[in-house]
């Protein structure tokens, strides 16, 4: 197969670049949408046909996942897809305003999530459950962002996980500063204390100014940040070569520090590739960008129908492709699992789902104090007035007055 | 402006025939792109997709890729790609997803939008629209219910409007295209589905100019956007007990066109400004002070706004008691005449 | 707030002395840093050369490059990545150059720095401050003669405060810094250069408080800032022709403190304010709203505003006549007066 | 010499990348500032000592250029550097507010500037005088900006030349919306009147979401637009390597079209490189980025203070590689020129520099509506108003009523 170099970094007269009007086959093989195949330099260790292939650079940072490790990465996909799938369910019953499903993207993050070590610190884009799930967030946590009774419910300084962030590419620039202090805490080196922060973001979401001032900050700083792409194909309706002619792992060429691409759909290849990069920040290797090539198989969210602009063509080829499939393959091959563990793992899920259906139907609105509260931690004293007023006025409906 | 040439092609009805707020501006798209074929839209999902609120729908499979693009996601990019495009003699129209996303073009608008024609001394012209669906009520998340027009009026060099019905979005935004200066163009998301009539071969009324929407005498209501209707609704439960309130739509927040809230003014002696967006250094900040000096003789009791609080949007299950209501308007006009 | 520690290596002598603003700021940085050493610096060339004011001149030497940042080139990632400091524990006091290099940190502001506490119900706290100089007069080309403080005090979540003094200066950065709430910080730029004794074992006044800086009788004089001193010259002016004006330093932008303009409106009936920036839809335009709603019956005529026009900053052989003066502001008293 | 690949883009598990806190010797000769050193990939003519150096790739783009163009490259450059310096003390003479010099950066500018074809559109940062007067605009027509009776002086129309954007990264995105439109009319392509646009920023500059944002928009564009960085190695007090790991030409490497560094003080090579990205881009190939490797030989502006941030060392190391001398020697050594064409060009630098002064000594300052005037195309009655009031105010003084 031809390299991608050829077409990516044309010297200077030596022929003309490639334009992403046009792409050159190497340029869809290299792995724009136009494909689904990740290109020559995907890394993977479970196929999706669940065979494990050796990677003698990657393997070490998983030799650690025997058939019980294996089983818990199967058993956090499971659950939190169908979490996944309950909060998508919820919404369409009305109990949810809107909801951004994960699903698809199970591995990307399961594999993320537990390569982060206690100390390390994340910050999510909108869709990370998975992750959230690895940092000991409840599903039911997360409802009260989409059914719209807070903004965020989590603690994030207990679970070392950022609020989530809707202004595509913000929290990129605040991972970068977030890392930036644990250098300056003295927190990266060989110290088992050593830590790293993670940051989440789309394939959209590189085009954004944040997303490269981000990139500059921590390559300025050697802040010891993980710049973990998950390329869904999507920004909504748009795919990626609406945003780049080039792989997205790419991107970090530019800015000197590396860029890998992973099968995001591969729970082992994730897992691995996020501990090396994150060790490589923790010891004062940083930054790295992964690029976790994926796919979203459900709507952009709720409101979004993506029959409007992707053929279910796509869907049918990604499919193939399942993040928790090969898994459950492997471990039934390999025989590293009983058939009761899967029913166990089921019949967990559904308990789950039900808590979590149960959970939110008894979830309080919050009382209109909450428009007041918390705007400001030294507090306001017109704002104090416009609530007392405001209190007082709705007294008066209650009393009748009205 | 002549109204536009509807080909078959479009499958555009040419007789008056009730639409959504949305379709209108839709239509408006359409009429001013066939009219122009400088004019371009522009932002993210505009394209196949016709946008998160189906604003554009149709409009690329009409007119093609090189007029309605699907753009990278960055909204600096957007607005200032738009003014490049400009300067080179196009007319682009940007679509900000939501108001909450405008943030990142804030320097591209303050910086070069706003102030390229006065920098070149006239020598450039930037006739740009940046449509930005604004404002609450929709229960949705963060920075999807905002109000922030009240930036924009206070930067000299732009021109703001907002639409409250389908007819005057339907002709605004024609109108806002046409402008040779710069508008930020501001749609009420939560009226998009309110329908009208729309009489594609009427004279529109002008662009920047407010509109009594309902003559009245006890006391004057000034509002724009999606608090037109919520102020409309107000007087009519207000006609029960015997107030008989005018209503004003603004409709150019930048200018401001005050003359016909200066003439409620004097014959009610009583102003209520509404507006969902936080009210310090506000817009109705500003139409308070300008009818204190305007009108200070002719005001029985000071101006009143009944505005969002002044805190961050709140979760949307509480939005309902952040947003000004009827019930919101009412009082502040009782508390007016009892003053 | 207890008076900093000065040791000798700062060079900073402990008695009063008289010093200029862009020094008694450098000297409230100063402090705060030795007090706290979680309290960064970052900027544009804050560090080796101090600042193109010279505001930070020396504190890279003495307290490192961990603590005194000389960031790339592009501010919302110095706020970005503040905001991301703050997380972690940091105190980041971030320098904006010029206040024209605000609006790509816009986006940042208003949709982190301004929201987190909220967002996170009070989980997270943001104390950062971001230090910019601003306001006309110095003869500067574009973008380094604005007043951009109306964005941000129409901003909820965010506080806006402006020193007028050096002794101001001096505390109240310090005051910005111990705040736990996330601060704007106006200098005013053509008044670096001014001086007063600064004695820094005194009690400061508290920062979100405004001040009554000349009491008097006739009318009324609210402002901030660079204007400051021109409405102090001004009531001595006005002196000499027999009025006996009063002045009121504002300090704080958001929250406003206007109780002290209340008081005194109720007593001269008259009401001035004066500003830099453009006057529509602006903080000037904020407090003649308040003023006619708490000083109804008190106000003897409207408030009236003295502002820079409602055009981008000119060119600057014209910002004499832009800016309000000690005229301008004798006029609107006259007018006052008279009216 | 160690090539730059083995350290800005390490392969994953292939050792440490390196960090920007301790520059590897590598880095430093791969050119960042720590060197005046451009490092092996810079493209060069004309070197120092004004020996012609052959360039297979890039001699075929300058073989028009005989003796008689390269003196009129070389009266450029002295022109420009006049006009520059009597900018510089007009200044210190209170005649102009601020002056934002060129020195050192002549034939970075000329080069670029003397590439362009008229049909070409140029969108300068605040320090291009020298582009400026390749389009036509003379050095009078640039003083109302720094004297302050106007933002900007010419026709942007008429000479295609942008007005000075001051807000850093502003025009890079403006100039890929330009270019943007360019194609749209059809512009790009094999006839002759193909355009192209180039845009003009600094080292600093890099930094900025906007110019991330320009690479987005014309890489996925197809864009004909030049990206011409000036890395004169300093941002006020900061050098490059506050901004980067990377020596910049390479940023190009993450967006898929190409990145070149040209020596920056040599005139020729400016004008090869520029007319060779031009080319490619009229044609259908752009966007490039532009890497000119050059030295900001005074102060960032009349305001600046170099000595507090750098060594004179550095500045006598480049002196010696200055843009206009190199051109002079290499004139003589060869015989293209006689004495009197160098005394014929100081003297026309010196009128130049006496016109410039009379102008300047001469400039009204604009009336007081000029405040008011051009603030939109289709007025505002309110402003209008304010315009009135005010002048009617203005006149009370002179009828002597305050
Ligand atoms: C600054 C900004 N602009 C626009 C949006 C609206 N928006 C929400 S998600 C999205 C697409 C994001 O795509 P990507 O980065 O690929 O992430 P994904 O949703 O696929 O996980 C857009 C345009 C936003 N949230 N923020
Ligand atoms: C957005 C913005 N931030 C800050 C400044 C202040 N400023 C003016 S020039 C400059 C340095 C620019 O350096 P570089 O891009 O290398 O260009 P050079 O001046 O060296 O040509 C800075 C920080 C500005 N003009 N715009
Ligand atoms: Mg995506
Ligand atoms: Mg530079």
């Amino acid at each position: 197969m031809s390299s991608p170099e050829q077409w990516t970094h044309p010297e200077p007269g030596g022929g003309p670049a490639a334009t992403a009007a046009k792409p050159t086959p190497e340029q869809v093989i290299a792995g724009l949408r136009a494909t689904n195949e990740g290109g020559a330099e995907l890394v993977e260790l479970l196929t999706p046909e669940g065979e494990r292939v050796a990677n003698p650079e990657f393997d070490k940072y998983v030799d650690d996942i025997g058939a019980e490790q294996l089983r818990g990465l199967y058993r956090d996909m499971v659950l939190v897809r169908r979490a996944d799938r309950e909060g998508n369910a919820l919404q369409r019953q009305g109990q949810l305003g809107i909801w951004v499903p994960l699903l698809g993207q199970e591995a990307a993050q399961i594999g993320a999530g537990r390569a982060l070590k206690p100390q390390d610190m994340a910050f999510p884009s909108y869709r990370e459950h998975g992750v959230a799930w690895c940092r000991g967030i409840k599903p039911e946590q997360i409802l009260a962002t989409f059914r719209g009774t807070q903004h965020s419910e989590w603690d994030p300084v207990e679970h070392r996980f950022h609020p989530y962030t809707i202004v595509i590419g913000n929290q990129v620039v605040n991972a970068a500063g977030y890392a930036m202090g644990q250098r300056f805490d003295g927190k990266v080196g060989h110290e088992p204390d050593a830590e790293a922060t993670m940051v989440f973001f789309g394939d959209g979401a590189t085009s954004q100014g944040d997303v490269h001032e981000g990139f500059v900050w921590a390559a300025v700083y050697d802040a010891p940040v993980v710049f973990y792409c998950q390329n869904n194909q999507w920004a909504i309706s748009e795919p990626t070569e609406r945003q780049s002619r080039l792989p997205l792992y790419q991107r970090a060429r530019g800015y000197g520090f590396p860029g890998i691409r992973v099968d995001g759909n591969d729970v082992l290849a994730c897992l691995a590739v996020s501990r090396w990069a994150l060790e490589e920040c923790r010891t004062g290797n940083g930054p790295v960008l992964i690029e976790a090539f994926t796919y979203r198989m459900d709507a952009h969210t709720t409101s979004d129908d993506p029959t409007r602009y992707r053929l279910s063509d796509e869907l049918e080829a990604w499919k193939l492709k399942d993040p928790i499939e090969r898994v459950r393959v492997h471990l039934v091959r390999n025989g590293m699992a009983e058939p009761e563990f899967f029913e166990e793992v089921q019949v967990e899920a559904d308990q789950l789902a039900s808590e979590l259906r149960a959970y939110c139907f008894n979830m309080p609105d919050p009382p209109a104090e909450r428009i007041f509260s918390k705007v400001y931690a030294g507090g306001n004293p017109l704002l104090d007035k416009q609530r007392d007023e405001y209190m007082d006025y709705l007294a008066g409906f209650e009393g009748g007055a009205h | 402006m002549a109204a536009p040439v509807m080909d078959k092609q479009t499958a555009v009805p040419a007789a008056p025939t009730k639409l959504t707020m949305g379709k209108a501006i839709n239509m408006g798209l359409r009429a001013a792109m066939e009219r122009d074929p400088k004019v371009l839209v522009m932002g993210e999902d505009v394209g196949k997709m016709g946008g998160v609120y189906r604003i554009t729908d149709g409009l690329q499979k009409d007119f093609g890729e090189h007029r309605v693009l699907d753009t990278p996601l960055a909204e600096s990019g957007i607005v200032g790609t738009a003014v490049g495009l400009a300067v080179r003699g196009f007319r682009p129209v940007c679509e900000i997803q939501f108001e909450g996303f405008i943030f990142p073009a804030f320097d591209q608008i303050s910086s070069q939008v706003a102030k390229l024609h006065y920098r070149t001394q006239g020598m450039l012209k930037l006739p740009l629209v940046i449509r930005v669906p604004f404002g609450g009520g929709v229960g949705a998340v963060e920075h999807h219910s905002e109000s922030p027009e009240s930036y924009f009026a206070h930067m000299p060099g732009i021109k703001v409007v907002s639409c409250a019905n389908p007819v005057d979005a339907y002709w605004m935004i024609q109108q806002a295209i046409d402008s040779d200066d710069p508008v930020i163009f501001f749609e009420p998301k939560r009226r998009y589905h309110e329908k009208a009539e729309i009489d594609t071969e009427a004279t529109p009324y002008p662009l920047f100019k407010s509109r009594v929407v309902r003559p009245g005498t006890t006391a004057t209501l000034a509002t724009y956007g999606p608090l037109v209707k919520t102020c409309l609704d107000a007087a009519t439960a207000a006609a029960e007990s015997g107030q008989d309130l005018e209503v004003i739509d603004l409709r150019t927040l930048s200018p401001l066109d005050l003359d016909p809230v200066f003439e409620s003014v004097r014959r009610t002696g009583h102003l209520v400004v509404a507006s969902e967006a936080p009210g310090e250094v506000s817009i109705a900040s500003e139409i308070a002070d300008r009818v204190q000096r305007e009108c200070f003789y002719s005001l029985e009791a000071p101006v009143l706004k009944v505005t969002g609080f002044d805190t961050p949007y709140p979760p949307s299950k509480v939005e309902e008691e952040y947003l000004p209501d009827l019930d919101r308007v009412l009082d502040a006009v009782d508390r007016s005449l009892a003053w």
